[in-house]
């Protein structure tokens, strides 16, 4: 697909969208974004109710606020970093030992401990953030990458702080009720963790609004610069740091109290490069990309490993081809089509749309089922070779399967070939268009 | 040497060396506030070094740099931007992912006192704003408000330079070759907005092209391996035997009038 | 050849007779689904999806064959290791069903679960679970962090450590004992669990080093053999597992370094491959089991072996299904609350003699074998198609390995 | 020696050269003139292959419209892009060394011939070439690209931010490498030194030719000048 | 002296030891500035291609076919992938090498099992070379010296006698001026990529031996041949020749030292008792915490000198 890279995007997170003499049309449409997702946080557990699409949906919350944060590193500050999961799970921990506490008789409310996991979180990035953001670019994921190995090195040889192999485990359910909320159903910790994921965004999306944040994308983009304008790049990245590692242990907070314990993979090195990982899936480029990134990063590590073995060979595949193909990540590509939107062109690409799923779909299927006969036969051997997939009965070592879900997968491609060429033609034809209005509407201006 | 503090900038026995060899081998030069400075010498003379010095982007060997009276050699560049001293580069270097706007805003947020703070709305910083969209009208870049600046002509991002060196409304302003790389008109459409910007301030820039030189200058500051030979009024630069033989060499008058 | 329960174990008496089928006929025909959650993706997948093999192949064995009559079912899920995706994979088996969930790689995600079925169980009563932890061997997690829903058919460090020095106190030629360990709670445990035994049982014996080296780090461990080489030990002890035990095996040829190993898994899957890799050691491995055994288990793995080729040594798992058809058929019922009733104290027929769940902790007490690393001869078993295979030198009455239990186990009422 | 036909070149959609013609003989110097944004730069990036672009290009009889850059830099084109794209991490010499198309090639042009036209260069040859003066980086494209000794060469704008001094130097080093055959196709800004070392000059407005003649016709040529020309 | 001398030929060779397993990486990311995570899953590639080829045609074929094997899937990758995402970035050239160790991870469970694979050290390289204080030294840590050393020659000479060390770092900054200047970048950088390639494939073939050959074993290498390549400093071949033997000496030696802060204090005269904030810390000794001293080492580094032991440039 011709998705140009990133920067041609319309909108960048840093554009000035809540920019200063802004008309007004724009801020209803903030409104209508915000309330929905207010809406959407709100309904999603009705809608969803199985205890595992609710423990699932938690979880999402948890993943926002930490892949905004992180975001705010990587997409804003344009610090790659290899140890976030440091304040995530630094906040973990602290939480839980404070959850413990309350358990004791310490006087907080169980639904201000995601708080005290924030105020951990912070602590040690001013701690490490000192060292970590002396530097930038490479050296700075270079030190991070050497924190985030010695913290979770750490992690198993102090058990009395860590709790060793099995952590540190709690019970939220403790302390003052008010009006009954013990928040021992998942459905009201869920409610908790909305409250927090809402308000959690929506300050770290103000914060892209403040002078702070915007000399944060000033650094990111020239450091040299910015010293050059009256600011200390140093000190802008620390605050940064330091302001992300709060949100981070926010969620790290909250994961204790959904999960009720703590171990030493909330620190590891494999955590921070999921946040990484999804984070650029997700868009690193907009403000809001993170948050698909997120929902993505539950999606893929709780259903896609229940439904099948090769999630693993999926999930690197999909990299591979979002970072070829869609390098500014799914938020790009729903920035492209909304500014084809807005254009009013977005109509005719419904057609093509369709096509183009319908056909990868059908390559997908093809080439799925071959996959998973390949895992079949690898792992499960001594259950015969038929399986079951999608409904579908396949046989691993028929010729008939091989030979349908080749055909499938061919035609698929094939199929798909077409429709490209066509939608590549008409994507170019109404970029096209929209580079001219641009420049008409330029010199009406 | 007469007293200090009532020039807006002076070096003295300015010196500086990369490894064994030495760049600026004791410049010195005082400006007096309000004037304007054009900063001239063969390729390789040390002009951009001199403002890197200037402006803390290196560190000096030794000697000293004072800005109005006070010493700032050895000090980080922003806190010499902060003391009120801004420059712009020879090779552009805004920032490309922000708008122009965004740009402009970023230039005056610390002389505004806004710092690091993260408990303000950008868009409720009335001055900020006012500040940012006044420079885009000086540098007559309204129309690009929102674009972002790698997406501007090369002509626009030299200008929109300038504007992110202004915009801290410093005293005094260094400009390395604000024109290269533009075209005779454009030059001197720059020139007047130059001019224009900086009322008032005190002024150094870099330039080869003697038109714009002649044409901005009050004073002329001539350097040759790394040192100031001469610092005087164009017409006495001119006529300096040195400074003909080092720098101008014999179509001074051709390259003048002749690239129109 | 009975048990006869340690004091602490006092309670355990009581269910001594209940294994005789009791409304076996009633279940016959019910079919009972485990949900099994350990790594079955990723890096270290190997031994979950041995282990899974190994449940799915004993359910399959087993089914209708236990008093009860009841048919079995294992179910894989991905829990990758992780505590927390462990908590994720219960709730998916929770939704989906499952009562009876069982796992054992690793005691981080075994305390999140016991923890998580712990809580489970008290917010939703009448949907209780039980947990079967097959090889998570932290003492904890039936002292201190003991659970009623939670059942250990593995025997624990500390038990493991009784056998093997019990064993070890009889070999005269032991004087000077290094210690090497992993530097987490486990590794802790080893070196605390063997210093108090040797106290107690040969107190002349010199602990002449005490090595911890971080978990999974150690690239090379030349190192460490000079030490030990240099501190003049004529004995190692370790815990370690996975490569850290390999490496260290492999070093210690490569040095010419040749003492005896005790360890706890030189039998975990792709262990005795990389053994056999790197030469002929002396290593000992203490477990509840071994490859060379007879009867109806060595069947199983004969016949595991041609169906698979792979080796099943994880025989919890045959534990786990008599002690379900046992509970069933005593308690009547497939329902989660009798059955964990039912099991407390309960007393089965195992490959090495009977077994009893112990009341006061859910800590099965059995057999303990030492077995020795060595070359195959002919008829024995031929561990990973290596050419060596474990032969027992011991086999110890499951008293000898009984530890006590701090556990306050607290029972739902009624 | 180069002709070129009918050329278009596109970047992306938008189209910027709209069918030039012109030619080089062997030994010439043509200086190609034109306002900013005219198209020069983008006819020289056409021929070394470096945009989309249709038409002709005839070198030496072959069509090197369609090759990549490097094959054509091999037929004998070489090319010194406007920007002084240096490399900023390398030293003066390495940067000299990456001109040769293959390492210790036999060329009209040695490393010392290049130190003793900027001497300059040669002084600071040890120095990374990022920390060169702006000027200095120039002289070094310049040499870098004779270093692989080409047929003909593209100078795009070769006096930006010279000194007035080195314009000369600049002048005189490309009436050598006439006087050496090697032709020379001369993008600029200054009228002056264009006037006085070329053969022909060609100026370009709106992605065309609309000029050609020697530069006496062109300096009587009021008209092209101011329209096309002046501002 | 006995435990000094034999101490310090362990520390030696474990630093050829990484420098075998990270001048691939080495040379990708000084080169072409990728920092490619999927190094490690080359190194296990070449242990498996090399456990396949040695049971078909000998370890000593092997040893030449495995490599050029790893080599082509890592030219082909960076044909196909790598080249297109060249000019977004460096994260994102980070993570499709991130993407690409997934799915080798994957393949290799696929094709040889999710168990170790038995891959054995040849007969002719089994047993000691040499005996030093009834310690023996094995022939094929011998081996595995000469082949690092031999690795680092060929890659000096790499460096030294052709330009393509020049033309790679020009083209990482002006790949289009380069090319008008006649060198063929993209084909280039696919021979340094799949040079890096073979160069993690050798090591593989000969650490899979060594140590394990199990679909963990890219793990398990991760990220401390990274810490090497950055102490060394980036863009220096030297500089991580020197940081693979210093690490490999010091941890080495670190083994050794059984000493705690607690001990320090104690024999100073400030008691630290279990009961003290921070005991666990403060017990501590220097032998536990031997091989995660790297990291130490490396944020330390990058605190102090940035550009690395013998860098030039930062980043
Ligand atoms: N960081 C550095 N390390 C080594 N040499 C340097 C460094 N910076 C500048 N130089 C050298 O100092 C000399 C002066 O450079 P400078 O950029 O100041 O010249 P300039 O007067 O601005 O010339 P131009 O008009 O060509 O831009 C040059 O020879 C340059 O190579
Ligand atoms: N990379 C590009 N993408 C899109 N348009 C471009 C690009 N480069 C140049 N153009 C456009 O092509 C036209 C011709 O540009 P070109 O660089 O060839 O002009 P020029 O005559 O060399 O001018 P200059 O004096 O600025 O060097 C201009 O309108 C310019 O805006
Ligand atoms: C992320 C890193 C590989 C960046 C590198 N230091 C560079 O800028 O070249
Ligand atoms: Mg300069
Ligand atoms: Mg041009």
């Amino acid at each position: 697909m011709p998705v140009p890279g990133a920067t041609s995007a319309p909108i960048p997170a840093s554009a000035p969208a809540a920019g200063y003499y802004e008309f007004k049309p724009f801020n209803i449409g903030r409104w209508i974004v915000w309330s929905l997702f207010a809406v959407v946080l709100f309904v999603a557990p009705l809608l969803f109710t199985s205890s595992l699409s609710q423990t699932m949906l938690s979880q999402m919350g948890i993943a926002i606020i930490v892949c905004l944060s992180y975001n705010m590193l990587l997409g804003q500050g344009g610090m790659l970093s290899f140890g976030h999961a440091v304040y995530s799970g630094m906040g973990s921990f602290l939480a839980i030992h404070t959850l413990n506490m309350v358990g004791k008789g310490l006087p907080i409310p169980v639904s201000l401990i995601p708080i005290v996991g924030g105020l951990a979180g912070m602590l040690f990035a001013v701690l490490f953030g000192w060292v970590t953001t002396k530097k930038a670019a490479t050296p700075f994921a270079m030190i991070t990458l050497g924190v985030g190995e010695l913290v979770w090195a750490s992690s198993l040889m102090f058990p009395e702080f860590f709790g060793g192999e099995g952590g540190i485990s709690s019970n939220r359910v403790t302390g003052p009720k008010p009006l009954g909320i013990t928040f021992g159903p998942q459905i009201q910790l869920y409610y908790l963790i909305a409250v927090y994921t809402f308000v959690c965004t929506a300050l770290m999306f103000a914060f892209t609004r403040t002078p702070l944040g915007r000399m944060l994308n000033a650094v990111r983009d020239n450091p040299e610069r910015v010293e050059f304008v009256g600011y200390d790049t140093r000190k802008v990245r620390y605050i940064a740091f330091i302001i992300a590692a709060f949100f981070a242990g926010i969620s790290g907070g909250l994961a204790a109290l959904n999960f009720e314990i703590v171990t030493s993979e909330v620190v590891s090195g494999p955590r921070s490069g999921a946040y990484l990982l999804f984070t650029f899936l997700g868009g690193a480029t907009f403000f809001f990309g993170p948050i698909i990134g997120a929902v993505l990063m539950v999606l893929a590590f709780v259903l896609l490993s229940e439904l099948t073995k090769a999630w693993l060979l999926y999930l690197g595949l999909v990299f591979l081809f979002m970072v070829m193909y869609a390098p500014g990540g799914i938020a790009s590509l729903v920035m492209m089509n909304l500014r084809v939107a807005a254009f009013g062109r977005l109509r005719e690409l419904w057609v093509s749309y369709l096509a183009l799923g319908a056909t990868a779909l059908i390559v997908l299927l093809g080439a799925a089922g071959m996959i998973e006969m390949v895992y079949h036969l690898k792992l499960n051997p001594a259950l015969g070779p038929e399986l079951k997939f999608l409904g579908a009965p396949l046989n691993a070592h028929g010729v008939n399967s091989w030979f349908g879900c080749a055909f499938v997968m061919l035609t698929g491609i094939g199929l798909f070939e077409l429709t490209r060429r066509h939608f590549v033609h008409q994507w170019g034809e109404i970029q096209e268009y929209i580079e001219k209005e641009v420049k008409r509407r330029e010199a009406l201006a | 040497m007469s007293d200090s503090s009532s020039f807006a900038l002076e070096l003295r026995d300015l010196r500086k060396s990369f490894g064994k060899t030495e760049i600026i081998r004791g410049a010195n030069l005082a400006v007096r506030p309000g004037e304007r400075v054009a900063v001239i010498g063969p390729n390789g003379a040390g002009k951009s070094t001199l403002f890197n010095l200037i402006s803390g982007r290196f560190e000096p060997t030794s000697g000293e740099v004072l800005l109005n009276g006070k010493r700032i050699d050895g000090k980080k560049p922003f806190e010499i931007n902060r003391l009120g001293l801004s420059r712009s580069f020879q090779i552009t270097n805004i920032f490309p992912k922000l708008s122009v706007f965004e740009n402009l805003r970023c230039g005056v947020l610390w002389s505004l006192g806004y710092r690091y703070t993260f408990l303000k709305f950008l868009a409720d910083l009335d001055d900020a704003n006012d500040r940012a969209e006044e420079l885009m009208k000086m540098i007559r870049l309204e129309r690009k408000r929102d674009v972002l600046a790698v997406n501007l002509t090369y002509a626009e991002q030299r200008a929109l330079e300038i504007g992110v060196t202004i915009g801290g409304g410093a005293g005094v302003i260094l400009l390395d070759e604000p024109t290269a790389g533009m075209s005779k008109s454009e030059t001197r459409r720059f020139i007047e907005l130059i001019k224009e910007v900086t009322v008032g301030k005190t002024l150094l820039t870099v330039e080869h092209d003697m038109g714009v030189v002649f044409g901005l200058a009050d004073k002329i500051a001539v350097v040759v391996y790394g040192e100031v030979i001469a610092f005087d009024s164009p017409e006495k630069v001119r006529a300096n035997q040195r400074v003909q033989e080092a720098y101008l060499g014999s179509h001074v008058a051709d390259a003048q009038v002749g690239a129109h | 050849q009975q048990a006869p329960a340690r004091p602490a174990a006092a309670p355990a008496a009581q269910g001594n007779q209940a294994a005789a089928p009791s409304g076996g006929g009633a279940l016959k025909g019910q079919t009972v689904r485990i949900a099994f959650m350990d790594p079955l993706s990723g890096a270290f997948a190997n031994v979950g999806q041995n282990q899974l093999k190994s449940w799915q192949f004993a359910a399959e064995q087993l089914s209708g064959k236990t008093p009860s009559g009841v048919k079995f079912e294992v179910v894989g899920f991905d829990n990758k290791g992780s505590p927390q995706e462990s908590l994720n994979t219960l709730k998916a088996a929770i939704d989906q069903g499952f009562r009876y969930v069982t796992q054992g790689n690793g005691s981080g995600a075994a305390a999140a679960i016991l923890d998580a079925v712990s809580k489970h169980n008290e917010r939703n009563p009448g949907k209780e679970i039980v947990y079967l932890n097959y090889a998570a061997v932290d003492p904890a997690l039936t002292n201190e962090k003991c659970d009623y829903w939670h059942f250990r058919l593995d025997a624990d460090t500390s038990m493991k450590m009784e056998a093997l020095t019990t064993f070890m106190k009889d070999q005269q030629n032991i004087k000077k004992v290094y210690l090497i360990n992993q530097n987490y709670a486990h590794g802790h445990q080893v070196n605390k669990y063997f210093k108090d035994a040797m106290k107690r049982k040969r107190p002349d014996v010199q602990i002449v080093g005490e090595e911890l080296h971080p978990l999974g780090q150690v690239k090379d461990f030349a190192p460490y053999v000079a030490k030990i080489k240099q501190a003049g030990a004529d004995t190692v002890v370790t815990g370690n597992w996975g490569q850290d035990l390999t490496l260290l095996v492999k070093a210690m040829n490569d040095a010419g370094l040749k003492v005896p190993m005790y360890t706890y898994y030189a039998g975990v899957t792709g262990t005795p491959t990389a053994l056999a890799a790197g030469g002929d050691s002396e290593v000992y491995v203490v477990a509840y089991g071994h490859s060379n055994q007879k009867g109806d288990i060595g069947q199983m793995a004969a016949e595991f072996k041609k169906k698979f080729n792979d080796d099943y040594y994880t025989f919890a798992t045959y534990n786990g299904i008599q002690l379900l058809g046992a509970a069933f058929a005593k308690a009547g019922s497939t329902d989660p609350i009798r059955v964990a009733k039912a099991l407390e104290g309960l007393t089965v027929k195992s490959f090495a003699g009977d077994v009893q769940m112990r009341a006061a902790d859910h800590q099965l007490q059995q057999s303990m074998f030492i077995t020795k690393w060595q070359k195959a001869k002919q008829g024995e078993y031929n561990v990973e198609n290596t050419g060596y295979t474990f032969v027992p030198i011991k086999q110890m009455d499951p008293y000898v390995s009984s530890t006590p239990t701090s556990c306050q186990m607290k029972r739902p009422a009624g | 020696m180069l002709k070129v036909e009918n050329l278009h070149a596109f970047y992306g959609k938008s189209h910027v050269l709209h069918g030039v013609h012109f030619d080089v003989q062997p030994g010439e110097i043509v200086a190609l003139l034109g306002r900013n944004g005219s198209g020069r730069s983008t006819t020289a990036k056409a021929i070394m292959g470096m945009v989309d672009c249709t038409g002709t290009v005839d070198w030496k009889g072959q069509q090197a419209l369609g090759r990549k850059p490097y094959e054509i830099a091999h037929l004998g084109i070489g090319y010194v892009p406007e920007n002084r794209d240096i490399f900023p991490k390398l030293t003066v010499h390495q940067n000299l060394m990456l001109g040769q198309k293959r390492a210790n090639q036999k060329a009209r042009w040695s490393f010392d011939d290049m130190y003793e036209m900027f001497p300059r260069l040669k002084e600071r040859q040890h120095t990374e070439a990022g920390v060169l003066s702006g000027g200095e980086q120039q002289m070094l494209t310049l040499c870098r690209t004779l270093m692989g000794d080409p047929d003909l060469i593209i100078i795009d704008e070769p006096t930006e931010g010279l000194a007035p001094k080195i314009v000369e130097l600049v002048a005189e080093y490309l009436k050598k490498l006439k006087d050496r055959g090697v032709s020379v196709l001369l993008i600029e800004q200054k009228l002056t030194i264009a006037m006085a070392i070329s053969d022909r000059a060609l100026v370009m407005g709106h992605g065309s030719i609309v000029f050609q003649g020697t530069p006496e016709s062109l300096r009587a040529d009021a008209y092209t000048r101011k329209e096309w020309l002046e501002v | 002296m006995e435990f000094f001398t034999i101490s310090l030929l362990n520390g030696i060779s474990y630093g050829l030891l990484l420098f075998m397993l990270s001048s691939g990486l080495t040379l990708i990311f000084s080169m072409m500035g990728v920092l490619n995570f999927a190094h490690a899953s080359f190194y296990m590639l070449g242990a498996y291609f090399a456990f396949t080829t040695s049971q078909l045609v000998g370890y000593w074929p092997a040893l030449v076919v495995a490599p050029l094997l790893v080599a082509l899937i890592g030219a082909l990758f960076e044909k196909y992938c790598l080249r297109r995402v060249h000019k977004f970035g460096h994260v994102p050239e980070l993570l499709i090498t991130f993407g690409l160790s997934f799915i080798i991870l994957e393949m290799v469970q696929l094709v040889w099992g999710t168990s170790s694979a038995d891959y054995r050290v040849p007969q002719a390289l089994g047993g000691p070379l040499f005996t030093l204080y009834g310690t023996q030294f094995p022939m094929y840590r011998g081996f595995m010296m000469l082949v690092a050393v031999l690795m680092l020659i060929a890659i000096w000479l790499l460096l030294t006698r052709t330009r393509i060390g020049l033309v790679i770092q020009a083209a990482l900054t002006h790949p289009e001026t380069v090319e008008a200047l006649g060198h063929n970048v993209p084909r280039v950088f696919m021979l340094v990529f799949g040079g890096g390639a073979a160069l993690a494939g050798l090591a593989g073939v000969i650490g899979g031996n060594a140590f394990v050959t199990e679909p963990g074993m890219a793990a398990t290498v991760g990220s401390v041949i990274f810490v090497v390549v950055v102490v060394g400093g980036m863009g220096s071949l030297t500089g991580a020749f020197v940081a693979s033997l210093l690490i490999g000496v010091i941890q080495t030696f670190a083994v050794g030292v059984d000493a705690s802060i607690m001990g320090a204090l104690n024999a100073v005269g400030a008691p630290i008792t279990s009961d003290t904030f921070g005991y666990p810390l403060w017990r501590l000794k220097i032998s536990q915490i031997a091989p995660i001293l790297p990291y130490l080492f490396l944020v330390l580094m990058l605190i102090f000198r940035p550009k690395g032991l013998l860098g030039t440039r930062e980043g």
